[in-house]
């Protein structure tokens, strides 16, 4: 086997392919085993040049595994990889770099503390004569590329005061800045809205045509049409099928994923809206948003539409205390409540979701049951402040079972889950406590089509049962398929309320940029 | 302006306090007394700060007696009168004419320890050694001084056969002690660089149900814990250093060179052998 | 390929936990350490000692004897670094708590008592004042960390150096002997140990199966998504370091009734030596992780070392040159076999 | 509010920068607290002494030359905090070079010289030798942390034991004089501080502008994105620990020049002293934040405070208990400064 040695790397990468071969990249018998989970058995895979590849599949079956691999990340337990038709082996990140693969992680991965045009150069910063960082070239470089993906971001700010979905185009630009021949991107619209996608498929088809070949992660449907020229399905940790995009549709896409039919996306049921739970009024954050004004009522689903950084999820923050209100009020069942810290809100049934699962979100470091547990604890489950472990227990599996959580048990650290599990036990979390209004931001992030339904019906099912739900999403169908009503946000202001009858995409997206 | 090694030493705190007492009965005599904290640098820079603020003389009780060169160096340049006390510094023979040193013969302090278990063993047995910090001086001259001792003729019986460091520390010496014993280590005296460990060794003893009474341990500084253990015939020797005697030795000499008197290079204060026979002449003292 | 959860069916896999999955405790591994330690001693006993390492139950006594104090403040520190935290004061503060409580602990007879008036007192009262200094001291600590948001290594910093003055200025350095027999039994014999592992137990229990400790774990692990999750983890704060105050509060009345006499300098260090035992033990500074069996385990460790050169007489100077070189070495063999475990 | 970032126009706002969003440096806020000390002084000391404390050319030069040893080692610590790790040993470290540094720089007249054959040799051996000493250690620190993966903590505390267990061993405790007057001249009048302001200067330069600055704060960041953009993470970390190392040894030297002898317990507890002046100065412990020039202000605080206490005649007693006070309160105004003006 002729295996080529990283320091060849850029040889193999800058001379032509080896006559007759067709595909950019071949994977071949990739198998990776974690402690109690095969995540990948014998799973093949090609990339054509000039081609968008999609993969799809349940959340759990392996696909950033795959690409973490081909980025280096993880060492295979087996398995080949030819690129341009030569025999490679990574062995880290940076060999897969110097061989033209960049890849757009599925959990940001960025510094936090530095800035946007630092961390888009870091290790390839311009240097002077004396070895210096030139920030000024860094910054000039930074902005022509900038300028050329159409991401209007200050290259100086630092990336801890970007909203997630800025963060995002910044891994973005990132990736792309590499100038690689292989792109993979794991997810990168999941915290997106239509406009930044429209925006990535532009980006996207502009490498296309430079012959480069992307290998493109989602779990949404639409996307996968839209962009898609090849599309592998994986089950399992097992490659089931590759198809090219115009031959199949939804369905039998959906079938392979899961292997069963999903008759209905959002599973809208009308059930009776009851009296008004939350009432808010005039509702501020200095600096984020300003007059919020809306009713909630039992059994009703309000969606939250808006651009990204509209202030959407300030508002959620702000109803569940985590960034107390500078002005306006907040009405719980005709009550006034002063809502100080997370701890007044659940007191008052509430229970939110955010939406920067890593930040806010998980406890990465402990095990899926005491991410679960953790809210629960509160206000009760404990006797003599002993925690009834058992009752816990059962809830969790209960818990679990119902949405379809992948892992082998619950004492699996929650970090080792794939992500849209690790949405999965979060959204647990809040289930779990039976709140009176739940306020759920982008709940169906990075979950597949087939989880996302069950969610749905959840969701829906819960409303039957008098629950009052805030619900805030990028994904228009969502938002519209699911709410009752749809409040739309723009820049830290409300643009409108539009009633289920009445929404449609363009009226929506008309408020969102008012 | 005085700069102690440090503050948390008992024997040293009596040294202090002897200063201070004697200062309180000289008439205009304000003492800023400072913590070196056993660091080198913090002394000399509380010398420069000394300096800095214009003293009329300094006390220095050395961290290092072999680091005095720029403390000597800084206070000479500057001509403010130097007193160096307790320690005895390296760089005695170049002290300038505004310096003198106020100290006992370190050297006096293990040998008399040794000397006198050496007469009580009658020049033969083995010996256990507990040492203080090993990077500190006193710990390794005394240490020395007893493998001197049992050098000389008279004491040729006897032998070390452990030795090992509780760091001046009480419990320290408890702990080391019961390891010994947990061996099973069959000796006939306890030599102990100070006190502290002294009593630490003999506490571990008699939880281990060894007769103190009848055996010999031996400890340098003549603190009231040492004093009371030797009255109560557990402790068998230690050596009184007359800390006292040396602050007020200290502020004499510093207020004789301030005020343009010549004093001794080397101001000697004695040693002096405790035992239960001359015990009550120093139950007030430390 | 141990399991086969990779089915089809997941309710299937859902309900039932696959056979053979069982998590090992990570504190194993490091207990494996531990025996091995002992038995290399053993080995290296018979060999150039001609005796027994193990098989002497004084020994076995001291080996953790002389570890309690450490011990007892360790499990007050590993708590604050599981929650990623951090208690540089605990060593201060049992030189202070000592001087406290010695100086309420004079026998009747003592010649210079501090408090002449309040000589002979019953040991609840020293060892009461001694636990509550300790503990305002861990709620001060709480309080700065969790209000003025500085860092708990700066407030603790402060603390210790604090601390440490009050110490020395209680007496002016003098040391202050002649304490009550009944207050010099809490040091007696077993009892160190007794109230060490006492301690350990009662909180092993409490960060294992109660709030506390789930709470505890969570803000070490994610501060922001506890206090999403409705944790009221300011209150948490200084609840924890209180409990870290309490404990070395604790370590200064035990210290104290095992030396008979207080003394300023006591505890000095100790808190490194706390923190050692703790990160020994698999406490990860980062917050988050740690058990209390982990810092047990690695104070235990310390301990062996200690009766391990003694017992084979290892010269001083080398002592700690190979001290140094074992306690890396320890963590590193802990690393590896866990490591090893998991990829299996 | 502050920015327009989510504007309807990505052109234009991506051409014109907002104004008003460049951070001030943080380390202007501790600034403001070291001259609120010095001001504060100033004032008491017109109050109770009548004389100025800052008007006086000798204090201020102490006020930086008794924190220059510290400072030296801060910037090599500072480093490696930046890095998300510690250094324990650097106390140590130069306890162990300032033995082997003098035992190499001894005059030709030296009665009891270690090395009675290489007395009187050109400074530069010392030197060297000191800093290649430090240099090795800190490679073994950074070869363990990154290649063995165990805690920075553990490792470099096992090197903190070991290096002073070397330092003890190497006379026997014995402290090394007569050291030749070319070598004493480095650390003579203003070079310590000369040496401390150049090495920040060189290491400020070097975070800020150099690769190697950008890799280590990504590496403290967040190591995994370091590791995914392609940077050799384990071998940077060795690169941090051995200037670490480097400047642990530089300090040895300095400090034996100055104190014109080598003592086995030199720099015992600096570690602290350095990890403290990098932490007021504004570097997080959990890694990813700091800066060169926060450090030195953190250390040139700690220089106020003790020149500052002796200049007022505070009884030592009270100095400690007030310093650690004071330290808390430094941190805390600066922590208040900089939220206030983040909210602004
Ligand atoms: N570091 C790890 N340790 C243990 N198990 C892991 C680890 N990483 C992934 N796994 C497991 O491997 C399987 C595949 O995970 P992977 O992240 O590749 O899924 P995915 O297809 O990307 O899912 P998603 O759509 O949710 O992102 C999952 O069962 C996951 O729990
Ligand atoms: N962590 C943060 N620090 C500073 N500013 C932030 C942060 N997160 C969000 N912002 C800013 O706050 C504003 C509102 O953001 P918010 O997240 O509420 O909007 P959103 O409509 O929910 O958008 P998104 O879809 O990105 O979540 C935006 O301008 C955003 O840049
Ligand atoms: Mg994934
Ligand atoms: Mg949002």
């Amino acid at each position: 086997m002729a295996t080529i040695t990283p320091s060849t790397a850029e040889i193999v990468r800058r001379s032509g392919a080896v006559p007759g071969a067709d595909y950019l990249l071949e994977v071949e018998g990739v198998r990776k085993a974690f402690p109690g989970v095969l995540a990948l058995d014998d799973v093949s895979f090609r990339l054509k040049r000039g081609h968008v590849h999609a993969l799809m599949g349940e959340n759990g079956a392996g696909k950033s595994t795959l690409m973490k691999i081909i980025a280096g990340v993880y060492t295979p337990d087996a398995g080949s990889f030819r690129l341009k038709g030569q025999e490679i082996r990574l062995t880290s990140p940076l060999d897969a770099l110097r061989y033209g693969i960049a890849m757009i992680h599925q959990e940001l991965n960025l510094m936090n503390f530095m800035t946007v045009a630092e961390n888009i150069w870091i290790r390839r910063e311009p240097l002077n004569a004396f070895g210096f960082v030139r920030h000024d070239e860094m910054r000039r470089r930074t902005l022509a590329l900038f300028e050329q993906l159409d991401i209007p971001l200050d290259p100086e700010s630092e990336i801890r005061d970007l909203s997630v979905a800025n963060r995002q185009m910044v891994e973005i630009a990132k990736a792309v800045s590499y100038d690689s021949d292989v792109l993979i991107m794991d997810e990168p619209t999941s915290a997106l809205t239509e406009r930044e996608v429209g925006h990535l498929f532009k980006i996207i088809r502009t490498l296309k045509s430079q012959g480069k070949g992307i290998i493109y992660i989602t779990h949404k449907m639409n996307e996968l049409f839209e962009i898609a020229d090849e599309v592998s399905v994986f089950r399992d940790g097992k490659f089931v099928g590759e198809h090219a995009a115009a031959d199949v549709t939804r369905d039998d896409i959906i079938r392979e994923m899961v292997g069963r039919e999903i008759t209905q996306m959002f599973p809208k049921e009308i059930v009776p809206i009851g009296e008004t739970v939350l009432s808010v009024r005039d509702l501020s954050l200095a600096g984020k948003f300003h007059g919020v004004s809306f009713d909630l009522r039992k059994g009703e689903i309000l969606g939250l539409a808006g651009l990204v950084g509209s202030g959407r999820s300030n508002v959620a923050e702000t109803l569940f205390g985590v960034t107390p209100a500078t002005a306006g009020t907040i009405l719980v069942d005709g009550r006034e409540l002063a809502v100080r810290n997370p701890g007044t809100a659940m007191t008052a049934g509430m229970a939110f979701l955010t939406e920067d699962r890593k930040e806010t979100g998980c406890f990465l470091l402990l095990d899926i049951m005491a991410n679960m547990q953790i809210a629960l604890l509160r206000g009760g489950y404990a006797t003599a402040g002993f925690v009834r472990e058992r009752e816990i227990q059962t809830l969790c599996l209960q818990q679990k079972a119902r949405l379809r959580i992948r892992t082998p048990d619950l004492e699996e650290p929650i970090i080792n889950l794939s992500g849209g599990n690790q949405q999965k036990v979060l959204i647990a979390r809040w289930l779990m406590l039976r709140p009176k209004i739940l306020i759920l931001d982008e709940p169906t992030r990075g979950i597949d089509v087939g989880a996302k339904a069950e969610i749905h019906k959840l969701i829906t099912e819960l409303a039957g049962q008098g629950v009052a739900v805030l619900m805030i999403s990028s994904e228009l169908p969502e938002v519209l398929g699911m709410s009752d009503r749809i409040l739309v946000m723009h820049e830290g202001r409300m643009t409108g309320i539009v009633d289920r009858k009445d929404a449609n995409q363009v009226a929506i997206m008309d408020l969102a940029s008012q | 302006g005085v700069s102690m090694d440090k503050f948390d030493d008992n024997f040293l705190t009596v040294l202090r306090n002897g200063m201070v007492d004697y200062a309180k009965t000289q008439p205009g005599v304000t003492l800023q007394i400072e913590d070196a904290k056993d660091d080198v640098s913090k002394q000399i820079s509380q010398v420069q700060n000394f300096i800095a603020n214009g003293v009329d003389a300094i006390i220095v009780n050395p961290v290092d007696t072999s680091a005095t060169a720029a403390i000597t160096k800084a206070a000479a340049s500057a001509g403010v009168p130097l007193v160096y006390v307790n320690r005895i510094p390296a760089d005695i023979a170049k002290l300038g004419p505004k310096a003198a040193v106020v100290a006992s013969d370190e050297k006096e302090s293990g040998t008399y320890e040794t000397q006198a278990i050496c007469k009580i063993l009658g020049g033969k047995g083995d010996i256990l050694v507990i040492e203080g910090q090993l990077s500190n001086q006193a710990a390794v001259q005394r240490t020395a001084d007893i493998h001197d001792v049992i050098a000389t003729p008279e004491c040729k019986g006897m032998k070390v056969i452990a030795e090992q460091t509780a760091e001046w520390d009480r419990t320290k010496a408890q702990n080391l002690m019961t390891n010994w014993l947990s061996k099973g280590l069959k000796f006939d005296a306890v030599v102990s660089n100070n006190d502290e460990m002294a009593i630490g060794a003999l506490q571990a003893m008699k939880s281990a149900g060894v007769d103190t009474k009848a055996s010999v341990v031996g400890g340098v500084d003549a603190t009231q814990d040492a004093l009371a253990s030797l009255k109560a015939g557990d402790l068998k020797v230690t050596v009184f250093q007359n800390a006292a005697g040396q602050g007020k030795g200290a502020v004499d000499a510093a207020l004789a060179l301030a005020a343009g008197k010549p004093v001794e290079k080397w101001v000697k204060i004695p040693f002096e052998l405790v035992t239960p026979a001359n015990l009550d002449q120093y139950m007030k003292k430390n | 390929m141990a399991t086969d959860i990779s089915s089809a069916s997941p309710p299937a896999s859902a309900e039932t936990p696959v056979a053979g999955r069982r998590r090992l405790p990570p504190e194993l591994s490091i207990l494996g350490v531990m025996i091995g330690m002992m038995l290399l001693f053993e080995a290296l006993g018979w060999i150039f000692v001609g005796q027994s390492f193990i098989a002497n139950p004084l020994r076995l006594k001291i080996m953790i004897l002389q570890e309690s104090e450490i011990g007892i403040i360790a499990v007050g520190v590993t708590q604050t670094i599981i929650m990623a935290g951090i208690d540089l004061s605990s060593g201060s503060v049992v030189g202070m708590t000592a001087m406290i409580a010695a100086s309420l602990a004079q026998a009747a007879d003592a010649p210079h008592a501090v408090y002449p008036g309040l000589t002979g007192l019953n040991p609840i009262f020293p060892v009461a004042a001694g636990l509550l200094c300790g503990l305002a001291v861990g709620v001060v600590n709480g309080w700065l960390i969790a209000y003025t948001k500085i860092p708990p290594f700066i407030a603790t910093l402060g603390m210790m150096v604090s601390a440490r003055g009050v110490a020395d200025w209680y007496t002016n350095g003098q040391p202050i002997g002649n304490l009550t027999d009944s207050f010099a039994d809490i040091g007696a014999g077993w009892w160190p140990v007794i109230i060490f592992l006492g301690v350990a137990f009662i909180f092993h229990i409490a960060l294992r199966y109660t709030r506390y400790g789930k709470f505890t774990y969570a803000i070490g692990a994610n501060p922001l998504a506890a206090r999403v999750s409705g944790i009221n983890v300011e209150r948490h704060i200084v609840l924890v370091y209180m409990f870290a105050g309490l404990l070395s509060g604790l370590c200064g009345v035990v210290h104290t009734a095992r030396a008979i006499s207080g003394q300023a300098g006591v505890g000095m260090g100790f808190e490194l030596d706390a923190i050692a035992a703790a990160v020994i033990g698999g406490t990860s500074l980062s917050g988050g992780v740690g058990r209390m069996t982990g810092t047990v385990i690695g104070a235990v460790i310390l301990g062996i070392l200690t009766s391990g050169f003694t017992f084979l007489n290892v010269d001083a100077h080398y002592q700690e040159i190979i001290k140094g070189g074992v306690i890396i070495a320890a963590v590193v063999a802990d690393q590896y076999r866990q490591r090893r475990r998991k990829s299996v």
